[in-house]
């Protein structure tokens, strides 16, 4: 029984680092434009199709390269065509903007690529299990892990270290100063989109090897990591990463015991962390009010 | 064209045109209302269209204008031409499941109505229909309650009940591959029957149940899952997953390595799911509800190139069969009754034998009085990675009649109450 | 007895210290003025009067009772009620509707969800005689929103006496005005004061509006209190030249 | 007095509009379930703009209300008692429980957060309905229970056999709830939520308790969300866990948007031309999604006051 037990809290770090990598750029969306954005899952079933289609041609390797790219260059068009003209307005709109493309995107996806389960084929030595032991350490979930921290160790440095970085996160504390100190905001925001975009498209693709590649293929991850967002503390991305690995793991030890409840328990702990401490685990404080 | 990951051909130009398509053809047809002439024999098809199970439904529905083009071809129904209505009843809005059918009934004055793929929806529309006496042919929901406890006698059932499905496959597995059983069990109503069909009977052979997993609908990860079904070592891992969570559950199991350890295996499965999968995940023991290659069957090859006309080349499956068969069978049954009453074609409905071109099974092929399901054959066989043909992804291994592997009628819990 | 008592109160922002132990005693019926250059502290000083904020340490007593952590919406029921520097009313409501609100509100009535005949006509009455001294009778079926600066922030003074308040707590009530409103405005405020008696404090920028108004006046200059007492000593005092009126007659 | 008589006008027509629905909404290639729907949705939607509307706090989580309401109802019909209005009664109470405790956890949040709150703990209920099988039917919905015949102790009333029956008594709640509502908005309580939507500021200083208003205005507009489940779910003879997922909220919000949030009856209107729409387009084309998505894009880029704002501006140039 430890035993199981372990092998869930292993298995809900992985579940919990790709909810992490969807909910980062949700939350830098939120955190800079103010944008809930509900259309999140529909860019990352465009990048796993994307993936999909290019796979034939570049290959594995470089669909997961390019993809994300792609995805976060519609993700830039759809900022400056759409989402642009919302800011500063109330966040209903933008809310049901991003909606309505969620609508779209779907049926759009469904449109092109038909509306039957695509098999998506990773290679083969991912596919396996490492150990006998710990079969459910495939060489895929492990490649998932390590990508998403490599690339969390990346936005994390992005973010401390370029000017671009270091923009976006002032602008999140304080857009008005920024904008006063002569950054262009239009253009930070647009970047800063494309970019949290671009995390929606790469775990589109990493989607497509664990699951079956269909239009719907975000709707289900796409509420786990909003609760990510608010257990990790409104503003505070660290805090949505570590939102995101919480509450894997606590699904994944609820569905030892009790399978049925293994999702509602996320959003109980959603409770209590808003009961408790209302601005989340690292939330930044006045972010509440 | 017909297969590889490019065959939509994603360029510029198609996209374009695809654009063009959404917004030109499409945002016409609404406004051209298409005048629904009065002496038409309607018939409406309440089937999901978009979301989870729209693969299926669209199948469906592909087989149920095949079968129209054909009853018109022939003179149609009473001499009349026959219209096929269809409503999107979304996959999992069983409130706009019964609006459609209200308006399909209601508004539209159908005389049949067919669907659904969603079991929840095929009960719930089939209060609807039961209540507006509307002869009602359910395609693909294959939950027991249709044809069992909550039966009508105007619901009629195409599509196997899960019993049939477990019974049907349980004995060969026992047989070959061994008698401690574990089940991963979608936790809703289909699930649980399957469950409990296969339960029913490893006590009759005297086996043994490893362990169960009550695995949520439209579960994503299933290693938890999995990680128990191990731990418990069995000799059949069965899975009662369908759709997606098939699809999701077996790529797992696969990459897991469980297929090397055990068998694995299970009841309904379908072409959709196969093809939907990676090539190394196609595996284990399932039931096919038909299957299209069957070369000494007659019919069963016209039958397949028609559906490729209509279908992008690619072959019939089930879903195609039991829209193509509760089409027909609207037809077959007024002609020979030379009426629309539904309560008189219920009547006739019950023991009603198809003819073997629209069967397209080897065996007899008729609606059960006191329940109304029909009795079909099953396939039994096991999932090819890769068939000679691109398509042929199931080898039938055993054929079992549906008369065999059904619960006698007094065992359904189905009591049919006529209307005065 | 003092109506407000302000003991040695401070309040920091990170390294900050906006407020630095300030403290300040009106007397009931005082008409009182806080100045003092940009960034001296005023806003925070006001907001921890108000309830806004709240302090780092000290203390904050209302007719002898201590108020530091009341909360806002308790504090106006204590009779304190106060404006913004940034004129916050109801923009999509009339001015009628404006004044109703806080008239309801100080009849108790927030929580009622019906109203009888006789209490709506007192409500009305109540709202008509604050219409009347106020001069916005002629535009009290306009939505606030649309009105001049200057009537909008009449309605605004008018929301707070609604209130029947006893402290009467005014942020540069003038802020960003031409003269005639500046004018019109100073006016309103000393006629609130005149007839009822009413004890107030401001912060203003204008000192045209502070000695035309105050009787006593404070200024803090970097958060502390640099200097207290009468406008003509305040004008007098070198310190305060220095730090505060100095610069401003420069650019004046 | 012009804009009172042009009001009374006003709700007279609509009045009339509503009561005749059923004898001309097949002219316009409606049925009288249809009618029934619309009436359903908008009292739903209506039940929102209480909220959003004349309070400014934007729930994006309504749907989970609707859906307690609807599985209430269903559940007492089928496990405790046979009776209609029992059922409605305790699928408001139940939904009044729940959001009251909810509240309390969420009305210090704002704005986009506490949308976000709100969809998220909805789907607390809707995973509750989804996965508890023994109880709620799981994704097979709850059935096996139908709309009950009203005992008046001196005849029965037959609601569930006719559509048009059925009208009726759901136009018969639907006067009810909107007439309270009405009220309410014109009341010293109704004028401290305008207070609050135009200028939270302003209002917590002019001594209005904002939080504690806020979540009274938030349990009254779920209650009446919650009547309009039950009435959804006694008009399908079923309760289904998709009522309570968060596209049915965003659905009500786009109806209170596109008819007009500022205005008492926008989300009738709104209401009424969304589940029109809904049930013609999607008879139309497999692509309907498209079209309801781009409708959302198109409102909120273009028509952001709604319909009623629309004939407003028209009215008043």
């Amino acid at each position: 029984m430890t035993q199981l037990i372990l092998f869930n809290v292993f298995n809900g770090l992985i579940i919990g680092a790709f909810y992490a990598l969807m909910a980062l750029g949700l939350s830098m969306i939120l955190n800079l434009s103010g944008v809930i954005n509900f259309a999140h899952g529909g860019f990352l079933a465009i990048g796993a199709y994307l993936a999909y289609s290019l796979t034939p041609y570049i290959g594995f390797w470089g669909a997961l390269a390019v993809a994300p790219i792609l995805t976060a260059i519609i993700g830039l068009l759809v900022e400056r065509v759409l989402i642009r003209r919302l800011y500063g307005r109330d966040p209903l709109y933008s809310l049901l903007l991003t909606f309505g493309l969620a609508f779209m995107i779907e049926d759009g996806t469904r449109y092109l690529w038909g509306p039957e389960t695509l098999p998506f084929t990773i290679p083969d030595w991912l596919a396996s299990p490492l150990s006998s032991d710990f079969f459910f350490l495939t060489g895929y979930r492990v490649f998932m892990v390590v990508l998403v921290l490599v690339t969390v160790g990346a936005l994390f440095l992005v973010l401390n270290r370029t000017r671009l970085g270091i923009r976006i996160r002032a602008g999140s504390d304080d857009l008005e100063t920024v904008s006063v100190l002569g950054v262009n905001v239009r253009i930070l925001r647009n970047l800063n989109f494309g970019l949290g975009i671009y995390l929606a498209g790469l775990a589109g693709v990493l989607a497509a090897g664990m699951l079956g590649l269909q239009p719907t293929i975000g709707n289900e991850l796409i509420m786990p990591s909003f609760v990510a967002i608010i257990v990790g503390g409104l503003g505070s991305l660290p805090g949505t990463l570590l939102g995101g690995l919480l509450i894997g793991v606590a699904s994944g030890v609820t569905a030892v015991f009790f399978p049925s409840a293994s999702e509602a328990v996320i959003y109980v702990m959603m409770g209590l962390v808003l009961l408790i401490r209302p601005r989340g685990l690292l939330g930044e404080e006045g972010r509440v009010l | 064209m017909t297969d590889g990951p490019f065959s939509m051909k994603i360029n510029r130009r198609s996209v374009l045109k695809a654009a063009a398509a959404v917004g030109v053809a499409q945002v016409a047809a609404p406004f051209v209302i298409s005048a629904r002439a009065a002496d038409k024999v309607k018939i409406g098809l309440d089937d999901p269209f978009t979301g989870t199970y729209a693969e299926l439904g669209k199948n469906e529905k592909i087989g149920c204008e095949l079968a129209v083009e054909e009853i018109n071809k022939k003179g149609g129904i009473l001499g009349r031409e026959v219209e096929l209505l269809s409503e999107d009843s979304t996959s999992t809005n069983t409130g706009t499941a019964v609006q459609k059918a209200h308006k399909l009934i209601d508004r539209d004055k159908v005389d049949f109505l067919l669907g659904n793929v969603n079991s929840a929806m095929a009960l719930a529309t089939g209060e609807v229909s039961a209540q507006a006496k509307v002869l009602h042919i359910v395609t693909g929901g294959h939950t027991d309650a249709v044809t069992g406890t909550d039966c009508h006698w105007n619901v009629f059932r195409v599509c196997n009940t899960t019993r049939m499905e477990t019974n049907s496959v349980s004995q060969i597995l026992f047989n070959e591959f061994g008698k401690k059983w574990y089940f991963i069990t979608p936790d809703y109503a289909f699930g649980h029957t399957l469950q409990q069909g296969f339960e029913a009977s490893l006590k009759k052979f005297g086996g043994t149940e490893a362990g169960a997993s009550l695995t949520p609908l439209g579960t994503t990860d299933f290693s938890s899952y999995l990680i128990k079904a191990q731990a418990a070592n069995p000799d059949v891992i069965i899975f009662l997953t369908a759709g997606q969570d098939a699809v999701n559950s077996l790529k797992q199991a696969v990459q897991f390595g469980l297929d090397k350890k055990f068998h694995i295996a299970g009841a309904q499965q379908e072409l959709e799911v196969l093809e939907g999968l990676p090539e190394n995940a196609r595996i284990g023991t399932w039931v096919f509800e038909w299957y299209w290659n069957q070369p000494n069957v007659p019919h069963v090859k016209e039958f397949v190139a028609a559906i490729r006309k209509k279908n992008n080349g690619k072959v019939p499956t089930a879903r195609h069969w039991f829209g193509y068969v509760s089409t027909w069978t609207c037809a077959l049954i007024a002609n020979q009754e030379k009426t629309l009453d539904a309560v008189k074609l219920a009547k006739a409905l019950e023991g009603f034998t198809l003819p073997p071109e629209i069967a397209l099974m080897p065996d007899k092929v008729a609606y059960r009085a006191g329940d109304h399901q029909l009795m079909p054959d099953l396939y039994v066989g096991h999932a090819v990675s890769k068939g000679a043909v691109p398509e042929d992804l199931f080898h039938v291994d055993k054929i079992v009649k549906g008369t065999d592997a059904a619960l006698p009628v007094s065992e359904t819990g189905c009591k049919v109450t006529w209307p005065a | 007895m003092s109506l407000l008592k302000v003991e040695q109160v401070s309040r920091r922002f990170g390294s900050l210290v906006a407020v630095d132990q300030v403290s300040m005693t009106v007397e009931p019926g005082e008409f009182r003025a806080v100045i003092g250059p940009n960034g001296a502290g005023k806003t925070t000083f006001f907001n921890l009067i108000s309830g806004f904020l709240l302090p780092t340490s000290g203390r904050i007593l209302f007719d002898d009772q201590d108020v530091t952590a009341v909360k806002p919406a308790n504090r106006v029921k204590l009779g304190m009620a106060r404006t913004f520097q940034v004129t916050e009313i109801f923009p999509e409501l009339s001015v009628r509707e404006n004044l109703r609100i806080p008239v309801e509100v100080a009849a108790g009535h927030r929580l009622k969800p019906w109203q009888s005949r006789a209490d709506a006509r007192a409500m009305d009455e109540r709202v008509d005689e604050l219409l009347q001294r106020s001069g916005l009778t002629g535009k009290a079926g306009r939505l606030a929103g649309e009105l001049s600066h200057g009537d909008q922030r009449a309605t605004e003074i008018m929301m707070a006496i609604a209130l029947n308040p006893r402290l009467l707590l005014l942020d540069e009530p003038t802020a960003g005005m031409g003269d005639q409103e500046t004018y019109d405005v100073t006016q309103l405020i000393r006629k609130l004061h005149r007839e009822q008696k009413l004890t107030v404090v401001l912060i203003e920028h204008d000192m045209r509006v502070v000695f035309h108004l105050a009787d006593r006046v404070m200024v803090l200059a970097e958060g502390q209190l640099l200097a207290e007492g009468t406008p003509d000593e305040i004008a007098a005092d070198d310190a305060v030249q220095e730090a505060y009126l100095g610069a401003e007659a420069e650019t004046a | 007095m012009n804009s009172t008589l042009n009001r009374q006008i006003a709700n007279a027509l609509i009045w009339a509009l509503l009561l005749t629905m059923p004898y001309w909404i097949g002219f316009v290639g409606g049925y009288t379930s249809l009618a029934s729907r619309v009436v359903v949705l908008a009292l739903a939607a209506m039940s929102l703009n209480f909220l959003l509307g004349f309070t400014g706090v934007l729930s994006f989580g309504h749907a989970a209300y609707f859906g307690i309401g609807a599985y209430g109802v269903g559940m007492t019909i089928k496990y405790l008692a046979p009776s209609t209005p029992l059922g409605i009664l305790v699928g408001m109470g139940v939904a009044a429980a729940a959001a009251a405790i909810i509240g309390t956890l969420i009305v210090r949040l704002r704005s986009v957060y506490f949308a976000m709150v709100t969809i998220a703990f909805g789907q607390v209920f809707y995973f509750i309905a989804y996965r508890w099988n023994a109880v709620t039917g799981g994704d097979d919905g709850l059935s096996g229970w139908r709309t009950l015949p009203l005992d008046f102790g001196i005849g029965k009333l037959d609601i569930a056999g006719q559509p048009l029956t059925f009208y009726y008594f759901v136009l018969a709640l639907f006067a009810v709830a909107v007439g309270i509502m009405a009220l309410l908005l014109r009341s010293p309580f109704g004028r401290t939520l305008l207070a609050i939507r135009e200028n939270e500021r302003r209002a917590r200083f002019l001594g209005i308790p904002v939080e504690q208003h806020i979540w009274m205005s938030w349990l009254i507009s779920c209650v009446f969300v919650s009547l309009a489940g039950t009435l959804y779910a006694l008009l399908n003879n079923f309760a289904d866990p998709h009522d309570l997922r968060w596209d049915q909220s965003g659905d009500f919000v786009i109806m209170a948007v596109l008819g007009g949030m500022r205005s008492f009856w926008g989300p009738l209107i709104g209401a009424a031309i969304f589940v029109v729409l809904q049930d013609y387009i999607s008879s139309q084309t497999e692509n309907w999604m498209s079209f309801i998505g781009l409708f959302f894009v198109l409102i909120v880029l273009f028509f952001p006051r709604g319909v009623v704002g629309l004939l407003r501006r028209k009215a008043a140039s």
